[in-house]
């Protein structure tokens, strides 16, 4: 039994066992930049963050945009694996684990940029010391540990069974972890009802959590007096584009890991079916309050406002804003809605525009307000310095390395919910069928199915 | 059963180590209490508090940390050679011999020809704290001690603070006395 | 205790005011803000508490140019401190807004959030020549690198003054006993300072000018600095 | 003991030893780790909190508190100001309520003298010039060899070209100083005491009531100002006293509001702050002026009582020299149509602002004083004297005063020295200068520069003019241009380390003395120019120490106030006088002064409280304000001429104008940081030069703001940022004054332009071309 099945499924157990020397290439590459990073950090808690391109009045830059930027992405997993649990999209199987891994290992990235941007990093515990509700970036800082918590939590539980697998298949130095993690699990049936049960809870818990995180990063902004900013609608409107660059983000690591790790047989066509029509669905959505954004306050025509406005749409920063709408909304749409381009390469396309979009809104949101505040004779302008963009590429370097490290401790496809959807998915999707389904259903019992 | 390899043991250390170490960087500005955040000094004479002021015809405080007495400004001042000099002129007369007795005094006359005392200030108000003696002394009515601590009565010199004068510790008593508790009341 | 809180406040007669940019340099000397480099001037990291805006309307030859004062409105009701994640600037009983340096973690939130953009950041760890320390205020503290700060209304002369006014058993008179830098020094005497709420005080008396206004007053921020604008 | 991890999933084991070795191993070494961690991190943090913290000698020193009444030393005003200080230290200065003339206020200039006293660019001790200017070397002497070498010097010329040909320039803001110094010379036997000429309009009084200096302006009794072109809120003669003055005469303290008018090419502060802006085409304010008389005369608008009595060559009389007086000059030459040509404003402006002089009165007219590049200076002060005399506000409240002399005590007088006749003395700077060029009447054998920096200004006197005197001595606290081309230089201390006193506020009319006293003391090795003469005198010995023999200035300033208690008139500094000085019954009387204190009670008070003040003047009070042969107000001739107006050279379209921001008024201004923070006016332009341009004008030449533009002039070039500014005249470029120095300290020299080096040599009009870098 137990070999066969591993056997099946062997090439889940490939990146555990074996490792090229283009990974350690790419290690290597990753570990560089972050050093670089390391330094360019240094430097600024050397000098101050007066190496940084900000200025009075523009106090916020790189930072806050990627510290928006990551934790939208981080909306990726949890919440879509926990939406497809909850709606038990058996298609889910293969995706949930690598999306749960992003969610927990770019969250870090998110919070980390908001050490960046403190001045005094090392009062950072008066956050908690001295904390002060009265402040969204309070709530910000709770929002975010809860759910990161939370997600830790819902990716680890979701992987216990996994772990036992490792734990009695891999005999190298990594068997004692394995060991302790998986907590003994055997398998037996009242571990699996305990295990689906907690999923389930985690699942439920998980979602209003991940709704209020970009909910609050909004209100970062929306709760200030500043033109642009303070705006009702940015709470669902984050939350919209968060999810809909963690889709992209996603369906990007997808397209990579069954590239090198060639799971096309688990990460099958239909997946990007399904997750490409989902991404059409929010990038629509997305462009739908964008536009309702942009019009009340064309509309409105508060000339502090306009300002802003025009300075978005012709002025200084019109090519990001312009190539925002074009990445964000005119290249996915045109890619997504023809069913010929919702293809894979088509679909990574796609889902690197809706990436490179996505960072580009949260620029043209943080700082052009800045530049352009209420004072009418204070101007401002902005150009990151080396330390701020070297920290973004270290960033994004550091996430590649954890997920990159991850993969060689933790199986990338959940299989154990493969197998489960593979003994089980069909007789209960069958069962459910035949409970929409009027009468008993009409059709006759799978025979072999179940057995 | 077999122990845990040292490769598990030092990925755990250092998982430990990397929390640690993240939490003290964090803790690096956090107010630290004096008494321990830092050395203790030391003073140039073995002053001996007691002697000079125990009892009830013991000198006065104020007599000698005059800027912290009722009537002038704000900043907390030690005593100088010429307010020791009042009472131990005899000290330029003395023999050798007899100073070789008294080495506290004998360290006197040096300081007399240096012209000041290098005395180590024990209690150090940041900074950033208005601190006006007179207010809590001729104002409020406090006894010294109940900031500084029962100096009168040391006999060996005071090397570091008695009480640790933390900023909880001034608000306790500001609440109590429904002093002010506004942050810039004493914040500057 | 019982009795009223002072509401101290500011009237800038922009008929006198000259543009001469005194109350500036008063203000840098008294608050000990360290002399910034042309670097930080250009890149618009200058520290300057007090500043003098301009504004040029119109075309020649009918320009017209307009001075103000602008400094911390002490808001009465301040957008900076509802944001402050650590309580680090506040707003005292006598109206206030301090900024406490040892507790500001440098977020910059309060500055963003400010409409008058009065709220500096210590963009660099401030450096004075070894001869200007000589002439340092110690009645103010050195900020850090890396914090906020902003007007206090020379908040280390009302603590002197009611140190004083506490010695002698009374209260701080509402006029002319604690003055800020910057009014103190006016040469065209165009700021005046006192307590707002103490009717018999001239600050109280002008603020009942037709002149009057407040910047921004729309945003309900309720400052305490009281403009009187050009009567021609 | 129980694993965390079992309340997270409570799910039963199959293997429990497993499991509990596996679990107490991992709580041994997590144990492990995290005393060596916390070990270690304890390092780690406090090297951390100590990397972030502030430098620890950057926590100001408290210690016991005193204020101090001094005299600030940066313009010719000269506040008094009231230093705090901190045990040694000075922290903070602010004026002083009970000096008349500034009434507790400050300009930035005065707020940031501690920069210049806790300069690091000081000069720390007498120094030597070995080489040549242009490439100095500098040897440091100590001051008894200093002395040792002036003595040497003086008595070589004494011996030699004669005592007569040693000359001295300043006194511009040591007070003191100037008058040890002159007493040194006629005590040495010269009389080339030069004061320095800090451009004070007093040249139109000169040629009409032929006085000169001590001119004042009574704006607050005022209620009508013509300015043409004065910059009265900027650098004008004292800034502080007029901008609160004219705060208050706009303000209309006595009842009525007054109107400032300013009439002036460029949108300057006090163009920005005066009732009404009159554009006028620089160079021809002296045109509109007469247009304006010419109104004031057609329509009969002008004081005829007192032109008949006090005014001549009103009209062509007998008494008459040339053929026209001025009434049918401005009749003929100045009808508002022909000047509305030449000025750019139009007639009915001109008629309009005539009536306004004639019916909002006292009504005053301003002259700007001198200004570089501009030739009309007397032309121009000439006719506004002519509407001054028309609307007979000559030495009436509100008009043209003339503030008179304190009663000081003299100094005890000194035996003539046979030299001093030998010659004619070198009265002024460009006397100097032609003396030092032509050789005659004689070359000046020794210079001695006391706080002023001529080689920086629009001064004659010019390097290559210091270079032909062979000795030349500089009292200087900062190591300027003029110090940088002296031989030897003193290092002279700022007005808080010094006894100073102030007898005259340049404009003002009130009757007052300034006492300043040491506030600190001198520091860097400097020591009171003061003090050094009293030194040298003492070293020369003979006549000059007898008439020196003062142990130190203090000494002799008391001296001189002495005799203020025994005039018994006027009061020293006090709150009485805040109060009342408003009342005009007080000018008339004044106060009976206090006889109670005695001379020396008297002089310490004094010196307590910053000074002493008599608000008496006897207005009307032609005899002393009417010095002309004629005892009348001489309308001068030069108006029958044309007037000196500026063609712009063939390829050099554009009109040059200068102007002088306030922070940089001071010649040490530049090197305190404050000031180039604030430098710039009225719009901020912080650390650099630059050259206002009309947008119109910008966008014909392809310039936008910031861009660095290069000003082109006939003789000279000069390159800087161009500020395109609404409220500069089309094809007209505005520079400041007050950058560009190639000395003085390493935040002023190189920084910026130094403007005047585009006019040709010996000043004159100059237009310029601007080309884009």
């Amino acid at each position: 039994m137990e070999n066969r099945d591993s056997d099946q499924d062997a090439i889940l157990f490939e990146p555990l066992l074996k490792t090229g020397p283009g990974y350690w290439l790419l290690i290597f590459v990753l570990v560089c930049t972050v050093l670089w990073g390391g330094y360019a950090y240094v430097t600024q808690f050397r000098l101050g963050l007066g190496v940084t391109g900000l200025n009075r009045p523009v106090y916020w830059g790189f930072y806050i945009t990627n510290f928006v930027f990551f934790v939208g992405i981080s909306h990726a997993g949890t919440l879509i694996s926990a939406i497809l649990r909850l709606c038990q999209a058996e298609w889910r199987r293969p995706i949930t684990r690598m999306a749960e891994a992003i969610t927990v290992l770019v969250l870090f990235f998110g919070a980390g940029n908001i050490l960046l941007d403190l001045g005094r990093p090392d009062r950072l515990l008066y956050m908690f010391i001295y904390g002060h509700l009265t402040s969204p970036l309070m709530w910000d800082c709770i929002s975010i540990t809860i759910y990161l918590i939370g997600s830790t939590t819902y990716l680890y539980v979701a992987m216990i069974p996994d772990l036992a697998l490792l734990r009695d298949r891999i005999t190298d130095w990594r068997q004692p972890l394995y060991r302790v993690l998986a907590l003994g699990w055997s398998g037996s049936h009242e571990q699996e009802e305990r295990l689906q049960t907690a999923i389930a809870i985690l699942a439920i818990a998980v979602i209003p959590i991940a709704v209020s995180v970009h909910t609050v990063v909004s209100w970062v902004f929306a709760m200030t007096i500043q033109p642009m900013w303070h705006s009702s609608i940015f709470g669902p409107y984050f939350v919209v584009g968060a999810i809909y660059s963690g889709i992209a983000a996603l369906m990007l690591t997808m397209i990579l890991l069954r590239k090198i790790y060639h799971l096309e047989d688990y990460l099958k066509e239909i997946h990007f079916e399904y997750l490409g029509e989902l991404l059409l669905a929010m990038c629509l959505l997305w462009f739908y309050f964008t536009f309702a954004e942009y019009l009340t306050a064309f509309y409105g025509h508060e000339p502090i406002e306009m300002r802003i406005f025009w300075a978005k749409v012709t002025g200084h920063y019109a090519p990001y804003f312009w190539t925002m709408v074009a990445t964000d909304f005119v290249i996915p749409l045109a890619i997504l809605c023809n069913r010929k381009t919702r293809k894979i390469p088509g679909i990574a396309v796609a889902s690197i525009s809706v990436c490179i979009g996505m960072w580009l809104e949260r620029f043209t949101i943080v700082v052009p307000t800045l530049v352009n505040p209420r004072l009418p004779w204070a101007r401002g302008s902005y150009a990151p310095s080396w330390v701020e963009i070297s920290l973004f590429a270290a960033f994004i370097a550091g996430f590649i390395l954890l997920y990159a490290i991850f993969i060689k401790l933790f199986p990338i496809i959940s299989i154990w919910e493969v197998r489960e959807g593979r003994e089980q998915g069909v007789a209960e999707v069958t069962e459910r069928l035949r409970g929409y389904l009027p009468g008993d259903g009409g059709i006759d019992q799978p025979a072999k199915a179940g057995s | 059963m077999k122990a845990m390899p040292w490769r598990m043991a030092i990925l755990l250390v250092l998982c430990c180590a990397a929390v640690v170490l993240g939490a003290r960087m964090v803790l690096g500005g956090w107010t630290v209490p004096s008494f321990w955040a830092t050395p203790p000094l030391e003073q140039p004479i073995a002053f001996n508090h007691r002697k000079h002021a125990a009892g009830a015809d013991g000198i006065k405080c104020e007599t000698c940390h005059s800027y912290s007495s009722a009537t002038t400004g704000t900043f907390a001042g030690l005593p100088q050679v010429d307010t020791c000099m009042d009472c131990h002129k005899m000290v330029m007369r003395m023999t050798p011999v007899k100073l070789a007795k008294k080495p506290g005094l004998a360290k006197l006359r040096q300081f007399v020809a240096a012209g000041y005392i290098p005395w180590e200030q024990v209690y150090a108000e940041p900074d950033y704290v208005f601190f006006p003696h007179r207010r809590h002394i001729a104002v409020a009515k406090l006894a010294c001690a109940e900031c500084h601590g029962d100096v009168r009565n040391m006999t060996e010199p005071v090397l570091r603070p008695v009480v640790n004068q933390s900023m909880n510790w001034c608000m306790n008593c500001h609440q109590q006395k429904r002093a002010s508790v506004d942050c810039i009341a004493c914040h500057k | 205790m019982g009795q009223a809180m002072p509401r101290w406040g500011m009237v800038i007669d922009l008929d006198r005011c000259s543009g001469c940019r005194g109350c500036v340099v008063a203000c840098k000397q008294e608050n000990n803000i360290a002399p910034s480099t042309q670097e930080q001037a250009q890149s618009s990291r200058m520290i300057s508490w007090m500043n003098v805006i301009t504004v040029v309307d119109g075309d020649y030859p009918d320009a017209k140019l307009r001075l103000l004062p602008m400094l911390c409105q002490q808001c009465e009701n301040p957008p900076c401190v509802r944001v402050c994640p650590v309580g680090a600037t506040q707003k005292s009983s006598q109206g206030i807004v301090g900024q406490i340096y040892p507790r500001c973690i440098g977020c910059r939130y309060c500055a963003s959030a400010c409409p008058y953009q009065v709220k500096y950041f210590n963009w660099s760890p401030p450096s004075w020549p070894r001869e200007f320390e000589q002439s340092l205020n110690p009645s103010v503290s050195v900020r850090p690198k890396g914090v906020i700060e902003k007007c206090t209304f020379c908040v280390q002369r009302l603590q002197r003054a009611r140190d004083q006014a506490a010695f002698e058993g009374r209260k701080v008179r509402s006029e002319g006993e604690y003055v800020p830098a910057c009014v103190e020094s006016c040469p065209a005497k165009a700021m005046y300072f006192g307590d707002l709420d103490d009717h018999s005080t001239e600050v109280a008396h002008l603020v009942r000018d037709t002149r009057a206004f407040r910047v921004m007053d729309e945003l309900g921020t309720e400052p305490n600095i009281i403009y009187l604008k050009e009567s021609t | 003991m129980k694993h965390p991890t079992e309340n997270q999933s409570a799910l039963p084991g199959r293997d429990g030893d497993q499991r509990g070795i596996a679990r107490r191993d991992f709580l041994k070494l997590a144990g492990a780790g995290t005393v060596a961690a916390a070990v270690a991190s304890t390092a780690v943090a406090h090297a951390v909190s100590g990397a972030l913290e502030v430098r620890e000698d950057v926590f100001p020193k408290g210690g016991p508190e005193s204020t101090v009444v001094s005299l600030c030393g940066m313009c010719p005003q000269r506040c008094s100001m009231m230093v705090r200080e901190i045990g040694e230290r000075a922290v903070s200065v602010k004026g002083n309520p009970l000096d008349p003339a500034n009434r507790g206020g400050l300009c930035p200039v005065g707020l940031a003298i501690l920069q210049l006293v806790y300069n690091p660019d000081r000069v720390r001790t007498p120094m030597l010039r070995e080489g040549d200017a242009n490439a100095p070397r500098w040897r440091e002497i100590s001051w008894a060899e200093a002395i040792a070498l002036i003595k040497s010097r003086l008595e070589a010329i004494r011996s030699g070209p004669g005592a007569h040909t040693v000359a001295a320039i300043g006194g511009g803001t040591s007070e003191l100083a100037g008058l040890m110094m002159a007493r040194f010379l006629r005590a040495f036997g010269s009389a080339n005491f030069i004061a320095d000429e800090s451009a004070q309009p007093s040249h139109g009084q000169n040629l009409t009531q032929s006085i000169s200096g001590r001119v004042a302006y009574d704006f607050e009794n005022s209620r009508y100002i013509l300015s043409f072109a004065a910059p009265l809120l900027e650098s004008w003669m004292s800034p502080v006293r007029q901008m609160r003055d004219i705060a208050d005469f706009r303000a209309g303290w006595l009842g009525e509001r007054g109107k400032l008018v300013q009439i002036e090419s460029r949108l300057s502060t006090t163009a920005a702050k005066a009732d009404e802006w009159i554009r006028v085409n620089p160079g021809t304010e002296g045109v509109l002026a007469l247009g304006i008389a010419g109104v004031l005369v057609r329509y009969q608008l002008y004081d005829a009582g007192f032109v008949k009595e006090h005014v001549a060559g009103f009209e062509y009389g007998p008494e008459q020299k040339s053929a026209r007086g001025l009434r049918e000059v401005v009749l003929q030459d100045y009808d508002p149509a022909k000047v509305a040509a030449i000025t750019g404003v139009s007639s009915e402006v001109i008629v309009r602002l005539a009536h306004e002089f004639a019916q909002m009165r006292p009504a005053l007219a301003v002259p700007p004083g001198a200004r570089p590049g501009r030739q009309d200076n007397g032309f121009l002060e000439a006719a506004v004297q002519t509407l001054n005399a028309l609307s007979g506000v000559i030495d009436k409240p509100g008009g043209v005063l003339v503030s008179r002399e304190p009663p000081l005590a003299a100094w005890a007088p000194i035996k003539p020295q046979p030299d001093e006749a030998k010659q004619p003395p070198l009265r002024s700077a460009s006397e100097l200068a032609a003396a030092a060029e032509g050789g005659h009447p004689y070359l000046p054998s020794a210079v001695f520069i006391l706080g002023t920096n001529p080689l920086f200004g629009s001064s004659p006197i010019r390097p290559e003019v210091l270079e032909r005197i062979p000795f030349k001595v500089s009292f200087t606290t900062l190591l300027d241009e003029t110090a940088a081309h002296a031989d030897l230089v003193l290092p002279d201390c700022t007005s808080l380390e010094r006894w100073e006193i102030r007898t005259a506020v340049p404009g003002y009319a009130l009757t007052s003395v300034g006492v300043g006293s040491p506030a600190i003391a001198p520091r860097y090795g400097s020591s009171p120019a003061a003090q050094v003469i009293l030194d040298l005198a003492k070293a020369m010995g003979g006549d000059v120490a007898g008439a020196l023999a003062w142990s130190d200035p203090g000494q002799a300033l008391k001296e001189m106030l002495v005799g203020l208690h025994d005039a018994a008139h006027g009061e020293i500094f006090s709150e009485r006088f805040r109060r009342e000085y408003t009342r005009p019954e007080m000018r008339a009387w004044g106060w009976p002064a206090d006889t109670s204190l005695k001379r020396d009670e008297f002089v310490e008070l004094a010196v307590a409280r910053g000074g002493w003040v008599d608000p008496r003047y006897s207005f009307g009070d032609y005899a002393s304000v009417l010095k002309t042969k004629s005892g009348k107000f001489e309308m001068p001739e030069l108006l029958g001429s044309a007037p000196p107006l500026i063609a712009a050279r063939p390829g050099y379209p554009l009109d040059l104008n200068f102007f002088q921001p306030l922070a940089l008024m001071s010649t040490m201004g530049a090197n305190l940081p404050y000031l180039q923070e604030v430098a710039g006016a009225p719009e901020d332009w912080p650390w650099d030069s630059y050259i206002e341009i009309n947008p119109a004008t910008a966008a014909a030449l392809g310039i936008e703001d910031g861009d660095w533009v290069i000003a082109q002039s006939p003789t000279a070039q000069v390159e800087l940022q161009a500020h395109v500014y609404a409220g500069a005249m089309p094809n007209v470029v505005n520079i400041p004054l007050g950058q560009g120095h190639t000395a003085l300290g390493h935040w002023a020299s190189g920084r910026g332009v130094n403007p005047l080096k585009l006019l040709p040599v010996g000043g004159g009009p100059v237009t310029v071309r601007i080309v884009k870098r």
